[in-house]
């Protein structure tokens, strides 16, 4: 049964795509690929939700041998607990409400049904990524939602932009992936094999390693997190994300905000019992950064997908930084709350230049038309379009709660939600698990690095809520900017206001957090991680109810103890218990605190005007430019990389054409020189077609030895005699 | 090895033999050179007369003073007008041939004063059964049949051959 | 067994006397004859050829494999080896005579001298394979040379020619010459002439001291320069390519292989029976000479070959260069180096044959001998291009032709023998050969030319050429080929 | 019977189409498709019916050949040749199609050689006597040859000469090898006794034999060399390898899909059947051993790995880029033999296998756009996805295929390569995943600069792929599809003849 | 008058008549070095068939002082046929070239 329903989670978008791809072949379309790949989706959807009682009879319903090498075996198959369940409702959820946004959002696209296809396939890719139990399959979707994320921002591929932005994302990613399958072979060499779980499976065997072995452990997990950080954008390899943006909006939505980005938390938590201490502060550091200067590029942005854009790779260092801090349950809580907000700001944002969009086709290309049509060579990860399109700035924008009501209802909702506003918003509890999270480990350990990653979360909720209010305020309210285009403005269909409204329901914590209960997603253990003093214990275990009033995502510690007995640590610590109450408490005052001010400078720097942004920026240009060029990682990343690759590149054609031959050629040339030395013919110049200097130089010898074939008989006859005395004396000699 | 008129008789004509043939390779003019050649052909057949050779000596002296030579002679004049050889020999073929050549000569001086089983042999002086007669049989009869055969087979090309190539008619 | 007598050994001589009876009849039928046109004379010679074979064969069958003949008093002597010799030199006279009919440039008027000549150094080479005396070696190798010089001088019309056969007579004179002198003094030295002694004669005095090695060492190379000049060995080998160039090209033809063959041969035996006592090889490294001798023979003829225009001086350089592989066999006289080059002497009878047989159909074509003159081969005559393209990769050893083969089987007997440094100069070679074969092979099938009129050939010389082509692919699948040489013992 | 079938059925096909009159072209080229259909059908038989359980040979042949050297025409198949075998055998009627339209001269000789070619790689494969190995090795030359020279592009003669010599080169290496293998073959504690063979399998036995000479570790290093390098140059390895990129470049679509599709997979067969299984300790110097030399081979599989990509991202015409890609995947296959565990080599004949069926795919590609653009320099195109967007497709596949993407079948070889390499040279594989970096920059750079962007005006007209050449695809495109889902499909085959070598190599 | 005399004597024919062939610059007198040499070695024969202990034949010892004789009969008749075709040669290419000098006839080469 379990088997059988997630074969059709899997199976029916994949159809959907293989429709699609067959009829290409015969340069056909089904004629309605939209409504296919979205039942395809609903599908997937209905049977994920049926999945979610299913968890508890069996984690492992199917494992199938893939590749079977003599000793090493190499097997599929599907792993279901509830993190599984929780991913595959998201991305189904996400998934269909996209597709269903698209049926609006991409109308009249000449292109239509491929959108829908590769939105299939991508939903099958990451679908496949969260159902796998083993590195290779985790690897295998990875690498196939890259593609389809390659695909799809690629999608309008007449602009360069585009263009270059799908290679970038690509590339960019495929780095980390190169580490990360590093990792992967390291791990295939300890333990010879990539199954997670089961009796010979990592987790297990990683029980069994020695302290002398963490270490390359460490590395492992580090390497492994690599891929996370090009799939999830964390510094340094997060530039792809931002430049995603060139993809149509509802795949901002579906892959670069919800799910495909998200799948390098989820990788790192399933990978989360072989994290060691380094790994995990590794972790940690990478996701604390990555939410700091993302945050802080965000707040200077003007492209409102592109400010969401730089949201997403802070909220995902965000989550990073919450399981490398061992809280795992609030990294996937933020994940999965993150998720729908995220969606939901994206279409829309979506929802918002689809109004804007009026005025242009899709294809009217008005920013690439001045486009250089000569390539750039040199350009690998050159990113070309920095000019924001005029449906995408908001400061075009204002004013458009009036005129889109439904679009500013939900946006604001998910704006509430990702800043931190307290209670009623599920933003607020997840980031607040994750700020207490910690704080509590910090207090406990008395971990300087700790506190640092505390304060780093801080700040960057702040700024968050800031960089969040300015873009209500500047998108929705104030006065029109662009008149002309804010009169031709207009709310969107019915199509694509019902998935924000959807979504918008679902930034509520009453409606997601349900699932992050006492009983449903429980840490899994981490065995090589031990606190300086006493056992390890999970801080999500611990800090359980502390949450006031919301019991929700509580573990009593008696059940704890229960759940987590067998392997001898103790939960009766009070001290311990004590310090993760307290630090969840200062936790909570301090995010409201932060979110508060946030979104009070918001206020004042966008509605009031109390200040003016300019002028700050005036007064702070250097930091102004170093957030306007987003540190320049892009100009580092094109300076340096690429001018090196592709020197090397042509270094290597070079050396091919030059050294090589040119080894043989020295060679040839040494051996004229004496040739010519004893001989006294000069240099025979050579004639054409020769394939290489060798063939010269034994032309040459050749050439050398027609000389001597005077034409004279005496010469023949000197060359008789004196061989035959030579051979004599040669022979007399020995 | 007592001095006696046979000692200089046969001294006498290898002197000469050696001398003319130096003579042959030395000389500018062709004529006087076959001249010197025919003088050293003479000394060859001496020799032979001293090896007991009788027969073989009138042989030497009829084909190749009566044959050879006198081809060699119709061969120069037919071919030059000039019997001067003044032509200028390079200065270093003639150091190279001379130094091939000498090279040669001290090999198998070498060769000659170093091999024990032809040192010391001195001719008895006994003189062979009639010479003609046993070679006629060798030839015509014995073992040296097939070879006779062969060079008269040989002989038959040669003479096809030479009458062949030197035809002049043959050109248009 | 005692040697035969004279009279007795008559009837194991016949092939012999059927080419000189041939060649008589040649002669007088060309006076009775008065058609110049009329091809009667070569079809006469071929029938000579014929019955000589059959006589080959009847003669062949009287041999008991281990126990040879010694004819006419131990001069000459009838052993498997002197068969096969004979056979693939008839076989090539044969060629050679076909080719001659497709010949244009030989004087028509010339016909019964120019077959009969061909029978007789047909003849001397029988003998050359088979002398047991230095007198018959010395006798029998002159016969062919002086048969030879008239056949290369034999177009009286071109000086080219009228300069090869002086140059062939010249350095000829002089290479005999210095043998006649190596050959005195081995008779001096064995105190007879018969070969069969000699070795044991030679063996003997070294051992006691009577001679020293450098006596020997100087007596055989000086036959060496004999022999050597005519399998065109390196020092020896300098006349071959201006000779090549300045003969009739069946002539040509003839002397790469037949002249070749039988030279081989005559070493062979020489060196095998005369000198194959352990004693004498061991005194001097004789291998090592004969492995250097080989080594420089095949470079120089590749390296040489590479840069030349004219296809006939082309394939002389390479029929040097296949001496030196020829002689890679024969640098230890093993049994399976002897093999080998039985082997490969066969194969190189098609292929060189063949490939000089459409040297002399491109000539008559197309008028020239440069490889200019092959451009556009491929489209004008498909076959003749194919059949070419066949030879000349045959000539490199491309498997699967049966060049690969006989390559295969000389450089297997070379390895066997601990001479990688041999086989790996010999095996450059082949790859240095490719270039200059396939510089024809690239003019046939790569080039164009403007002239595109295609050329027309007479079904037969395509089932003569076909004749090359087929053992030119087969020979080295057929299992017979590889066992020769355990059917010739040479003893 | 059914083994020998295959591989001399091509080679009647060739007399047959030599009989055919010149001018009846479409009667050749069908005669000439119905001659590689049967030896396609016959792969498949072969490959359905061999028995995956048992590793040893099946369908063996031995018939005395020539018995003066104990040369035998032994014939054989085991789940490593039978992969390829299939391969090559898909690849014949593939590239008969491919031929379809763009011989324009001596279509007559273009089948004929073509046929011949086949024979020699179906032999080659096959043969499991090593002399018989041998030539059939040397008798895809020939024909190699004339297709590049005759109907190849404006530099043929070059490109053609060039393959020639360095492949005669390698081969004259492997010659002498193979003779002092063979002269050693009945050498026990230095005394020679009974027949000598060239037998694979028997040969493989005493190699094995302690005290007999073929087991001498200096002798099988030396004869390892010998024989590597002659099949190096096939591969081809760095240094040996400049003569690719020229005979791609030059050679007509159909004959570098050969090229690259069958030809290079020779050399790396021959490294397995020959080196591999045959000189154990010369692997073991080489793999295992101290220093240097011990790390030589993966060295040289990381340089051709490295190399060969950034020389790829170096090229601005499209086939060539897609050549020296083919030196960069290649290396991989000589990184995971040089592994010697069981992920290792399944992993490299894996790479094999999906190289053959990838290249193949990409140089079809390049043909299609060659023969309506009539150049390849990457840069002269753009935005051609929108003309056509079913090609446009196609090539993606490939290309991700290429770059390894993961799902699809070039992926499996090359990770299970690096995954058995890295147990081994851990340093060297972490640097030859630069390759996998690189190897994406070069293809996704190609396809932007092909495919996206503007589209270039002067291709407004660009027909999109016929029919004929989408069946040439399909059929790769299905098995680049089918064996990166489940590539148990072909790694069956061979996973117990690779765990036996291996056995054998760990048995040292 | 022992063997070594006539052997020196010979080996001194043979150096000329080496010498003039390599030297001379008239095909004619080439053919009188080729005469030398062949004139050296036939004295060779002679004069160890005189004097050598000859190795045991079947057909008696006595004839082996017979046989250097013989062979010298050979030679003189070998080299009055190679000097007739030697000499019709020279005619040939003095007709042709106009000239016997031998480094003048050398159209063939390289």
């Amino acid at each position: 049964m379990v088997v059988s329903l997630i074969s059709i989670i899997l199976l029916a978008p994949l159809a959907s795509f293989a429709i699609f791809a067959l009829l290409g072949l015969a340069k056909r379309n089904f004629p309605r690929q939209d409504y296919l790949s979205t039942f395809a989706m609903l599908v997937a959807l209905g049977c994920s939700l049926y999945l979610i009682q299913e968890v508890v009879s069996d984690p492992k319903p199917l494992t199938v041998e893939w590749l079977s090498l003599g000793s090493v075996t190499f097997s599929m198959g599907f792993y279901l607990d509830s993190v599984t369940v929780i991913m595959l409702i998201v991305v189904t959820l996400v998934s269909s409400l996209v597709h269903i946004f698209s049926i609006g959002y991409m109308h009249g696209d000449p292109r239509y049904p491929r959108f829908f296809a590769f939105l299939s396939l991508f939903s099958f890719s990451m679908l496949f990524l969260v159902v796998s139990d083993n590195l290779l399959g985790i690897y295998i979707g990875w690498e196939l939602v890259g593609l389809c994320s390659y695909l799809l921002i690629g999608f309008w591929f007449e602009k360069d932009s585009a263009a270059n932005a799908c290679k970038k994302a690509f590339l960019t990613t495929r780095v980390g992936d190169v580490g990360m399958f590093i990792g992967m072979m390291m791990l295939f060499a300890e333990f010879k094999t990539l199954s997670l779980y089961g009796d010979n499976g990592i987790f297990d065997a990683v029980t069994t390693l020695e302290s002398g072995q963490i270490a390359g452990l460490s590395i492992a997990g580090i390497l492994i997190f690599c891929g996370a950080v090009g799939k999830s954008a964390q510094v340094p390899l997060h530039t792809w994300l931002p430049d995603a943006m060139e993809g149509p909006t509802p795949v901002s939505a579906l892959i670069h905000a919800a799910t495909m980005v998200a799948a390098g938390v989820y990788l790192v938590a399933r990978m989360f019992p072989i994290l060691t201490p380094t790994s995990s502060l590794v972790i940690a550091y990478v996701g604390g950064i990555t939410a700091l200067v993302a945050a802080t590029i965000a707040i200077v942005r003007f492209d409102i997908k592109r400010v969401l854009a730089y949201s997403t790779v802070s909220q995902l260092g965000y989550m990073m930084l919450a399981i490398g801090a061992g809280s795992y349950v609030a990294g996937l809580f933020h994940l999965t709350t993150h998720a729908f907000f995220k969606a939901l700001l994206f279409l829309g944002s979506g929802s918002v230049i689809h109004a804007f969009h009026a005025m242009h086709a899709h294809h009217d290309d008005e920013h690439t038309d001045d486009a250089e049509h000569e390539h750039d060579d040199h350009s690998l990860v050159h990113e070309h379009g920095s000019e924001i399109p005029p449906d995408q700035d908001m400061r075009n924008m204002g004013g458009l709660r009036k005129k889109m009501p439904w679009t500013f209802g939900t946006m604001l909702v998910a704006t509430l939600s990702i800043s931190g506003v307290p209670f009623v918003f599920s933003g607020f509890w997840s980031k607040d698990k994750i700020l207490a999270g910690v704080l509590g480990r910090a207090m406990e350990w008395n971990s300087v690095h700790h506190y640092i990653l505390f304060s780093m979360a801080l700040i960057a909720a702040g700024i968050t809520a800031f960089y969040m209010f300015r873009l209500i305020f500047m998108t929705f309210f104030g006065e029109p900017r662009n008149q002309e285009m804010h009169n031709m403005a207009h709310e969107s269909p019915w199509v694509m206001t019902v998935p924000l409204i959807i979504l918008a329901a679902l930034s509520f914590p009453i409606v997601n957090t349900g699932w992050f209960n006492k009983d449903y997603v429980k840490p899994p253990e981490q065995h090589h991680v031990s606190a300086p003093q006493h056992a390890y214990v999970s801080p999500d275990t611990k800090t359980a109810d502390a949450n006031f009033g919301f019991s929700l995502f509580g573990t009593s510690e008696a059940e704890a103890a229960e759940e987590d007995g067998g392997n001898g640590t103790t939960y009766t610590d009070d001290a311990h218990y004590a310090v993760h109450k307290l630090a969840h408490n200062i936790a909570m005052v301090l995010s409201i605190c932060v979110a508060g001010l946030g979104i009070l400078l918001s206020w004042m720097f966008y509605q009031r005007r109390t200040f003016s942004a300019e002028g700050v920026a005036t007064t702070f240009r250097p930091v102004y430019n170093l957030f306007w060029n987003k540190y320049y990682f892009d100009e580092f990343y094109d300076g340096v990389l690429v001018a090196l690759t592709v020197w090397k590149s042509r270094l290597f054609a070079k050396f091919d054409l030059s050294f090589i031959d040119g080894i043989v050629n020295g060679v040839g040339k040494v051996t004229r020189d004496i040739f010519a030395a004893f001989i006294g013919f000069f240099d025979n110049r050579v004639v054409d077609g020769l394939v290489n200097r060798v063939a010269e130089v034994t032309w040459a010898a050749g050439g050398r030895i027609r000389k001597i074939q005077t034409g004279a008989i005496q010469t023949y006859l000197f060359v008789v005699l004196g061989g035959i005395v030579l051979i004599i004396l040669i022979f007399r000699l020995f | 090895m007592e001095f006696t008129l046979k000692t200089f008789i046969f001294y006498g004509f290898a002197l000469s033999t050696i001398a003319s043939a130096l003579a042959v390779v030395t000389v500018r003019n062709i004529v006087h050179a076959a001249f010197a050649l025919m003088v050293t052909l003479f000394g060859v057949a001496g020799l032979y007369v001293f090896l007991q050779a009788d027969f073989l000596a009138a042989t030497q002296v009829i084909v190749y003073v009566g044959g050879i030579l006198v081809l060699i002679l119709f061969g120069v004049m037919m071919t030059s007008g000039r019997l001067e050889m003044r032509i200028h020999i390079e200065r270093g073929q003639l150091l190279l041939g001379a130094g091939i050549s000498f090279a040669l000569l001290m090999l198998l001086l070498t060769v000659i004063a170093n091999t024990p089983i032809w040192k010391n042999l001195t001719d008895d002086g006994t003189p062979l059964s009639p010479t003609t007669e046993r070679i006629g049989q060798l030839i015509l009869n014995e073992k040296f049949l097939l070879p006779f055969e062969v060079v008269s087979v040989l002989l038959l090309v040669a003479l096809i051959g030479a009458a062949l190539i030197s035809r002049k008619e043959v050109r248009e | 067994m005692e040697p035969l007598k004279n009279i007795e050994s008559l009837a194991y001589f016949s092939p012999e006397i059927l080419l000189v009876v041939f060649a008589a009849a040649v002669i007088i039928s060309d006076l009775i004859v008065k058609n110049r046109e009329s091809n009667i004379v070569a079809y006469i010679s071929l029938v000579g050829l014929g019955c000589s074979l059959v006589a080959i064969l009847v003669t062949n069958s009287f041999i008991n494999s281990n126990e040879p003949i010694s004819l006419f008093f131990g001069m000459i002597r009838l052993d498997g080896f002197a068969v096969f010799f004979k056979i693939l030199l008839l076989l090539a006279t044969a060629a050679t005579i076909l080719f001659s009919l497709r010949s244009e440039e030989l004087d028509v008027r010339l016909k019964g001298e120019y077959y009969a000549l061909l029978l007789a150094v047909t003849f001397g080479m029988f003998l050359m394979a088979s002398s047991t005396n230095l007198l018959m070696i010395f006798i029998s190798l002159e016969t062919v040379s002086l048969t030879s010089y008239i056949l290369a001088g034999f177009l009286t019309h071109s000086p080219r020619s009228s300069e090869a056969a002086f140059k062939y007579i010249t350095y000829g004179a002089v290479a005999s010459g210095t043998m006649l002198f190596g050959l005195s003094m081995l008779f001096g030295m064995a105190g007879t002439g018969d070969l069969m002694q000699i070795s044991s004669q030679v063996a003997a005095v070294l051992d006691s001291g009577g001679v020293s090695t450098l006596t020997v060492l100087i007596a055989i190379t000086f036959i060496l320069a004999g022999i050597g000049y005519k399998i065109a060995s390196v020092p020896f080998h300098m006349w071959s390519p201006d000779v090549y160039e300045g003969a009739p090209i069946p002539i040509t033809a003839f002397l790469s292989v037949a002249s070749k063959a039988a030279g081989f041969a005559l070493f062979l035996r020489f060196f095998h029976v005369g000198f194959g006592k352990p004693e004498i090889l061991q005194s001097i490294d004789w291998g090592l000479l004969l492995a250097i001798v080989s080594a420089l023979t095949m470079t120089v003829g590749n390296l040489a070959a590479l840069p030349q225009q004219n296809v006939k001086r082309l394939l002389a350089y390479s029929s040097i260069a296949h001496g030196g592989y020829l002689l890679m066999g024969a640098v230890l006289l093993t049994t399976e180096g002897l093999g080998a080059i039985f082997f490969y002497l066969i194969v190189y009878l098609f292929m060189n044959l063949g490939a000089f047989y459409v040297v002399v159909l491109v000539a008559n074509e197309a008028g020239t001998e440069m490889i200019d003159g092959y451009r556009g081969l491929a489209t004008r005559a498909p076959f003749v291009a194919c059949a070419m393209a066949i030879f000349l990769f045959s000539l490199t050893g491309i498997p699967p032709l049966a060049g690969f083969f006989g390559k295969w089987v000389l450089f297997y007997a070379v390895i066997g023998e601990g001479l990688y440094w041999l086989a790996f100069i010999g095996l450059l070679n082949s790859v240095v050969s490719l270039y200059y074969y396939a510089r024809i092979v690239k003019a046939m099938y790569l080039e164009s030319t403007e002239d595109t009129d295609s050329f027309s050939f007479p079904t037969s010389t395509i089932a003569l050429l076909s004749v090359f082509v087929v053992p030119t692919i087969l020979i080295g699948f057929l299992p017979i080929f590889y066992t020769l040489s355990e059917k010739i013992i040479l003893q | 019977m059914l083994l020998s079938l295959m591989i001399f059925v091509p080679l009647f096909g060739m007399i047959v189409v030599l009989l055919l009159p010149r001018e009846s072209e479409e009667l050749i080229k069908r005669t000439t498709l119905a001659f590689t259909l049967v030896p396609l059908v016959l792969a498949v038989v072969l490959f359905v019916s061999y028995d995956r359980s048992s590793a040893g040979t099946q369908y063996f042949v031995n018939v005395p050949w020539i018995d003066a050297f104990n040369i035998n025409y032994y014939i054989g198949i085991d789940g490593l040749s039978v992969t390829l075998l299939l391969l090559t055998a898909l690849l014949g009627p593939i590239c008969v199609l491919a031929s379809w339209r763009n011989i324009e001269k001596g279509l007559k000789a273009y089948m004929a050689l073509f046929l011949l070619l086949e024979t020699g790689m179906l032999g080659f494969f096959a043969a499991l006597d090593l002399f018989l190995f041998f030539v059939f090795f040397e008798l895809t030359l020939l024909p190699m040859y004339f297709l590049i020279g005759v109907w190849g592009g404006p530099r043929r003669e070059y490109a053609a000469i060039k393959f020639f010599l360095y492949t005669l080169f390698g081969s004259v290496l492997m010659l002498v090898a193979m003779i002092a293998v063979y002269l050693n073959s009945n050498v026990i504690n230095g005394v020679a006794e009974g027949a000598r063979t060239f037998d694979i399998p028997t040969l493989i036995t005493l190699a094995g034999t302690t005290g007999h000479a073929l087991a001498d570790s200096t002798f099988q290093m030396w004869v390892f060399i010998g024989f590597f390098i002659g099949f190096a140059v096939k591969v081809p390895i760095f240094p040996f390898h400049t003569w690719l990129p020229d005979a791609h470049v030059e050679a007509p679509t159909a004959i570098s899909v050969i090229l690259a599709g069958v030809l290079l997979k020779m050399g790396t067969y021959g490294i397995v059947r020959v080196n591999m299984a045959m000189f154990p300790e010369g692997l073991d110097f080489f793999t295992n051993g101290a220093g240097f030399w011990g790390n030589s081979l993966a060295l040289l599989g990381f340089i051709n790995i490295v190399y060969g990509s950034f020389c790829a991202l170096a090229q601005t015409d499209f086939k060539k880029l897609v050549a020296y890609s083919s030196i960069g995947h290649m290396g991989f296959v000589i990184l995971g033999l040089a592994a010697g565990n069981s992920a290792g080599i399944n992993g490299a004949i894996l790479q094999m296998f999906n190289h053959g069926v990838i290249s193949a795919m990409l140089f079809l590609l390049v043909g299609v756009l060659y023969d309506r653009a009539h150049h390849r320099e990457i840069n002269g195109f753009g935005g051609i996805a929108t003309k056509m967007p079913v090609y446009t497709g196609i090539t993606t596949l490939a290309f991700m295929a290429s770059l390894g993407l993961p799902g699809l079948s070039g992926f499996v070889g090359e990770a299970l390569s690096l995954l058995g390499a890295f147990q081994e040279f851990e340093l060297i594989t972490i640097l030859s995943t630069i390759g996998i970096v690189v190897g994406a920059a070069y293809f996704l750079w190609t396809l932007q600069r092909v495919f996206l962007g503007q589209l270039n005006p002067k291709y407004e007209d660009l027909p999109e792929i016929n029919r004929r050449e989408i069946m040439t695809l399909v059929p790769l495109g299905i098995l680049t599809i089918v064996l990166g889902i489940w590539p148990n499909f072909a790694l069956d085959m061979f996973s117990e003849s690779v765990t036996n070598l291996v056995n054998a190599l760990n048995g040292i | 008058m022992s063997l070594q005399h006539y052997l020196v004597i010979s080996s001194i024919l043979f150096s000329l008549g080496i010498f003039a062939v390599l030297t001379r610059k008239n095909a004619i007198s080439i053919l009188m070095g080729i005469e030398l040499i062949l004139n050296s070695c036939n004295l060779n024969f002679v004069a160890f068939s005189r004097f050598i202990t000859p190795a045991e034949s079947i057909v008696g010892s006595e004839v082996f002082r017979f046989d250097g004789q013989i062979i010298a009969i050979f030679g003189i008749v070998l080299a009055a046929a190679e000097a007739a075709v030697f000499l019709a040669i020279i005619l040939a290419i003095y007709r042709e070239f106009g000239s016997i000098r031998p480094d003048e006839v050398d159209t063939l080469k390289g």
